[in-house]
Parts: C-alpha cells; sequence; structure tokens
C-alpha cells in the first residue's frame, strides 16, 4: 500500500510537471505572435504572405505543448 | 420622361442581370472553405501530435511484434514527427493558396497592401530607418 | 481512519471506473456506443438519402425553375418594354414630323396668302399714288392757270387805276405769262 | 448523500461524459446496451427528421421557417461539397450531409444542460473518423485502382529520399482519421470540462460565502457558453470539409 501511495502520488506530481510543457508552450506561441506583429507593423505588405508560415510557428509552439498535456493524459488515465 | 424610362429599363436589365448571375453555379473543384486562421492553427497542431502519435503506434506495433521495442517506436516517432509536419505545411500551403486566390479575386481591396509588393524600394526604407534607431536605442541602452 | 480514505482516494484514483478516470477511455461501453452509432447513422443516412434531400433538392429546383421563369418573364417584359418604347418614339417621331410638314405647308399658305395680299395691296397704293399724282399735277397745272390769270387780273386792274390809259390786255397777259413762266 | 453534500467543493468535469445505462442498474455494458448516449444519438436523429423531412412537409415555394432552416443546411453542404470536392463528389453528397448534420446535431444538442454529448466521445468520433477515412479510400480505389498508390510515391523528390518520404506519406495518410476523430472529440470534451469547470467554480465560491466574487467565474461560462456554440458549428462544419478535402484527394489525387 504504501508503494501504491507513493505511486500515485509520483503520478500526479508528474502529470502536474508534465503540465508546465504548456507554459513553455504559452511562451513560444506568445514569442511567434509578437514577433510576427513585430515584423507585421514594420512592413505590413510582406504580412499577409507571412500569414501561413505564422500559423507553422504557432501550430509547431503549441504542439510541443499539447506533446506536455499528452503525457499528463497519460500519467493520470494510462499509467 | 424619356429619360426617366430609359434608366428605368436600365435598371431592370441590370437587376436582371444580377438575379441571373446570382443564380449561376458555383465553381469547380477545390474552392474556397472559409474556416478561421484560428481553426487552421489548431487543425495544424492536432495534425502534429497526432502524426507523432500515429508514428508511435506504428512503431510500437511494429515493435512489439518483432520485439525490438525502442527501434522501431524511436524511429516511427520522428518519421510521423516528419508526416505531422507534411500534412501542416500542406494545409499551410493550401490557406497560402487561398489567401493568395482571395487576394487576386477582389484586387479593389488589395491595392493599399499590393502596392508596396510591387514597388519594394519604399517597403525597404520605411524598414532601414526602423531598424537603425533600435539599434540606435539598443546600444544607447548598453 | 485516515489512512483508509486515503487509500480508498488512492485505489478511486486507480481505478478507471471510478469518477476518477476518463470516461473516454474506458473500453467497456465502446461497443455499445460503436452499435448505436452505426444504427443512428445507416437510420439518418437513409432517411435523408430516401426521403429529405430528395424532397429539399425538389422543392429548391422547383424554386430555382419559378424563378428562372420568372426572370424569364422579367425579361421577356423588358424586352417587350422596350419594343414599345422604340415603337413609341418612332410614333412619336412621326408625328412630330407630320406636325412640322403641317405647319410648313399652313405658313407657305398663309405666306402666299399674305404675299397676294400685299401685291394687292402694293398695287392698289400704286394706283392711288398715280392718281393722286395726277390730280396733284393736275392742281399744279389748275394753280399755275390761277396764278396767271389772278396775276394778268392784278395786273390789269394795277395798270387800270395807275394808267387807265393804257390798258392793252393781250400786252399785258403776254407781259405776265412772261414773267410767271 | 451528506458526505457528496459536504465534498460539493470537488468538481468533477467529467462526470458528465460517464456512459450510464438508462434501462436498470446493469453495471456491465453490453453490446446492446441502451446507454445515455444511445438516448442523445437518436434525439439528434429524430431532431434532424423533424427538421427536414416533417419541416419540409409542405414542399411550398415559399418556405416556412423549419423549411427554409432545412434548406440553409441543404445549401450550405451542397457549396461546400461542390466548392472544395468538386462536381464529380455530388454523388456522395447525402452521406458527407449525413456526417454533418449528425455531428452538428450531436454538438448543439449538447449543450442543452444535463445533456450528453456523443462526440465528445472518442469512440464516437472514431467511428466517424474510420468511416470517412475507408470510405474515402476504397473511393480511391475504386477509381484508380492500383494507381491510387501513386498518391504515396513522391514523384518530385530526389531519388533516395523517396522510400523515406513514401513512409512519410503513408504516415500522413493515417494521421488523418487520427486528427480528424481527436480534433472532434478533444474539442467537445475540453470545451465542456472547462464550462463544467466553471460552472463548479461558480458554485464553490457561492457555497464558500463569497456571493459577489461568483460574478468572475460565472463571467467566464457566459463566455466559454458562446464560444462552445461557435465551436460546436465550427467542429461538425471542420469535420465535413475535411471529408471533402480528402474526398477531393482520393478522386483527383492532388
Amino acid at each position: 500500500m504504501e508503494l501504491e501511495a507513493a505511486a500515485a502520488l509520483g503520478k500526479y506530481l508528474g502529470a502536474g510537471i508534465a503540465c508546465l510543457a504548456l507554459a513553455g508552450a504559452g511562451i513560444g506561441v506568445g514569442n511567434v505572435a509578437a514577433s510576427f506583429l513585430n515584423g507585421a507593423l514594420r512592413n505590413p505588405a510582406a504580412a499577409k504572405e507571412q500569414t501561413a508560415t505564422l500559423f507553422i510557428g504557432l501550430a509547431f509552439a503549441e504542439a510541443l505543448g499539447i506533446f506536455g498535456l499528452v503525457v499528463a493524459m497519460l500519467l493520470l488515465f494510462a499509467v | 420622361m424619356d429619360d426617366k424610362s430609359d434608366q428605368r429599363l436600365e435598371r431592370l436589365e441590370a437587376r436582371i442581370k444580377a438575379a441571373r448571375k446570382a443564380r449561376t453555379p458555383a465553381s469547380d473543384g477545390k474552392g474556397k472553405g472559409s474556416y478561421s486562421g484560428l481553426e487552421l492553427a489548431w487543425r495544424m497542431v492536432i495534425d502534429l501530435v497526432s502524426g507523432v502519435g500515429v508514428g508511435c503506434g506504428i512503431g510500437y506495433g511494429i515493435d512489439a511484434l518483432a520485439g525490438t521495442l525502442p527501434a522501431f517506436m524511436i524511429l516511427f516517432t520522428i518519421l510521423g514527427f516528419g508526416a505531422g509536419v507534411r500534412v501542416m505545411m500542406r494545409s499551410a500551403a493550401e490557406y497560402q493558396e487561398k489567401l493568395n486566390a482571395s487576394e487576386t479575386a477582389q484586387p479593389n481591396t488589395a491595392p493599399a497592401t499590393a502596392q508596396p509588393t510591387t514597388a519594394p524600394v519604399p517597403a525597404q526604407d520605411n524598414t532601414a530607418p526602423a531598424t537603425a534607431s533600435e539599434d540606435d536605442r539598443a546600444s544607447g541602452g548598453r | 481512519m485516515a489512512t483508509e480514505t486515503a487509500e480508498e482516494l488512492i485505489h478511486e484514483a486507480a481505478e478507471p471506473h471510478a469518477s476518477g478516470g476518463l470516461p473516454q477511455l474506458d473500453f467497456s461501453n465502446w461497443d455499445s456506443q460503436i452499435f448505436w452509432l452505426v444504427v443512428a447513422l445507416v437510420l439518418l443516412y437513409f432517411l435523408m438519402s430516401r426521403i429529405a434531400l430528395p424532397r429539399i433538392s425538389s422543392v429548391i429546383e422547383d424554386r430555382a425553375d419559378a424563378i428562372a421563369d420568372d426572370l424569364d418573364q422579367a425579361a421577356d417584359l423588358k424586352r417587350r418594354a422596350e419594343e414599345a418604347e422604340v415603337s413609341y418614339t418612332a410614333a412619336l417621331n412621326a408625328a412630330r414630323a407630320e406636325a412640322q410638314t403641317i405647319a410648313a405647308e399652313a405658313r407657305a399658305e398663309v405666306q402666299k396668302e399674305l404675299d397676294a395680299a400685299i401685291a394687292k395691296a402694293d398695287a392698289e397704293i400704286a394706283a392711288r399714288t398715280a392718281e393722286s399724282e395726277k390730280r396733284i399735277a393736275e392742281i399744279r397745272d389748275g394753280a399755275l392757270e390761277a396764278v396767271e390769270t389772278v396775276a394778268t387780273d392784278t395786273a390789269q386792274a394795277i395798270v387800270a387805276a395807275l394808267l387807265p390809259a393804257a390798258q392793252d390786255e393781250a400786252a399785258i397777259s403776254a407781259a405776265v405769262k412772261q414773267r410767271v413762266s | 448523500m451528506a458526505s457528496d453534500a459536504n465534498e460539493g467543493s470537488f468538481i468533477h468535469p467529467m462526470d458528465q461524459f460517464v456512459i450510464k445505462p438508462l434501462f436498470g442498474d446493469g453495471e456491465s455494458i453490453s453490446f446492446i446496451t441502451v446507454t445515455n448516449s444511445t438516448l442523445w444519438m437518436f434525439i439528434a436523429v429524430a431532431a434532424i427528421a423533424a427538421l427536414t423531412i416533417l419541416g419540409t412537409r409542405g414542399r411550398s415555394l415559399v418556405p416556412s421557417r423549419t423549411q427554409s432552416i432545412a434548406e440553409l443546411l441543404y445549401g450550405f453542404v451542397r457549396n461546400m461539397v461542390e466548392d472544395v470536392a468538386g462536381k464529380g463528389a455530388m454523388k456522395y453528397f447525402p452521406y458527407i450531409f449525413t456526417l454533418f448534420v449528425f455531428i452538428l446535431f450531436c454538438n448543439v444538442l449538447g449543450m442543452i444542460p444535463l445533456a450528453f454529448t456523443p462526440t465528445s466521445h472518442i469512440a464516437v468520433t472514431v467511428t466517424l473518423a474510420l468511416a470517412v477515412f475507408i470510405s474515402v479510400t476504397v473511393i480511391g480505389f475504386v477509381k484508380h485502382g492500383a494507381a491510387f498508390l501513386g498518391f504515396f510515391w513522391p514523384k518530385e523528390a530526389p531519388g533516395w529520399l523517396r522510400p523515406i518520404l513514401c513512409v512519410i506519406e503513408l504516415i500522413s495518410y493515417f494521421v488523418r482519421p487520427v486528427s480528424h476523430s481527436v480534433r472532434l472529440g478533444a474539442n467537445m470534451m475540453a470545451g465542456h470540462a472547462v464550462m463544467k469547470v466553471f460552472a463548479g467554480l461558480t458554485a464553490m465560491v457561492i457555497a464558500g460565502g463569497l456571493g459577489p466574487v461568483a460574478i468572475l467565474p460565472l463571467g467566464a461560462m457566459v463566455g466559454m457558453t458562446a464560444i462552445e456554440f461557435l465551436v460546436a458549428f465550427i467542429q461538425a462544419y471542420v469535420f465535413a470539409i475535411l471529408t471533402c478535402v480528402y474526398l477531393h484527394d482520393a478522386l483527383h489525387m492532388h
């Protein structure tokens, strides 16, 4: 029982820590959007052609956060 | 009075034409599909993640069959990531195509933005002093 | 007691069937869900493809036909209106031309009459003028004659008064005639 | 019950997704058990039937309200299929229409309080996505025969890269049903869970005696509800439009 309790504790702690990945994703998404806005306001003409690139950047940053979330979910519900 | 009836006839003609035009069917093949940019970004995220997931799953399946546990899983996770990126890039390209198409389709809304792209010199002129001042500010800060 | 409840909590958390687990990953109810989903989808597909969609499409097509008919009719009416306008303008132009010719004719006629009247009046005036000139000439002649007579008479009278001896009518009249003319 | 009331502060955002048998208290859910999921699926089917069949009973030229809604749906999906998948895909229009309205009605009916959202379950979305995936693949093979395999063979890449790219293409083809199903299921689940979290937070704040503060989570919940309605529609739309995209790929091979 002690072992099980420790395992459960580790599970929840791990899930919580894995969710820290979302903070990184948040920083990343914010960075991407901020840089895009920076560039877009400086040169609005080129902005429209780069929207797809913006989305790619956003998606990459966000996907890594989702990986963390998946790990958390796995820890919570599958392990 | 003569003019007035002429105008009325012209207006009628225009209205009939407009009604006819509104009823002609749309084009063939990959057209618009106007989901928002946010939805596209979310779609790409899920594509990427599920690409990795699928790769991982396939690798794990092969490993479970062959008994070489980590090898194929790692390989296929990487390949799955590649596949996710591939899907993502494709949807991004589609989105870009759509954007360009909409830009060429309605040029009267675009000229303000399209004009500097055809003449990149003023745009560069715009950016050059901005970066310079930024550098100045940065160096001054230091 | 406390350890017991903690154990229960842990147990509950570890058990996927309990409220802690994700219900979506509870595979025991997947077959029921999938079965009923397939039933619902097949039912819906047949309802849609057999009844609903043909009905809606027929309604929409009817409406499209009706609208197309209406548009055709509108175009037809418009064409007829244009034709009517064309014929109206043609009639208008014809009438205008007619009126102009009539007016011109009338004007010409009036002019002719006027010319005739003027000519007649001119002739009359000319005749009158000639006559009056003649009469004036007559009067002038008459006057001249009268002047001669008066002059002769006066001269005779004067001569008779001044020189009663030298009464020579012929000489006097000759002299007057010579003076007057 | 008393302990439940005491532990009312516990928010169970996932409880709303629990599948319960409607009849009997059967612990095990068998193949044919009628559950709340089944109930709401059939409510959705009944609502669709009421809208599209009963609503268009009049077949009037000037539509009634329900008939015009049905026609709106019809025209919307029809335009989507024509625009995205091309005219050749009109054969499969009833199929896409069925999927779209089913998902749409499941999503929207799930917004009713205490309702169950069948589309929040991976089982349902996986079945839907697999149905699309399998039928599209079959259509591709029927239409192009073995040449459909060329879909996975990148011709423009340099020779030595081709096998690797082929594997990547294959995997990316198999990514489709996964992302297709996960997108719908995760969106519905996450949205409903977040709504429940805010609702529970409101209840917790009120129970904690901080009445006026409850306006914050309540406001958040109002906003979430609005967003959820949007998501309910957009997810059905995205599901249908991606089905059209896949269909287009299968019919035209790019």
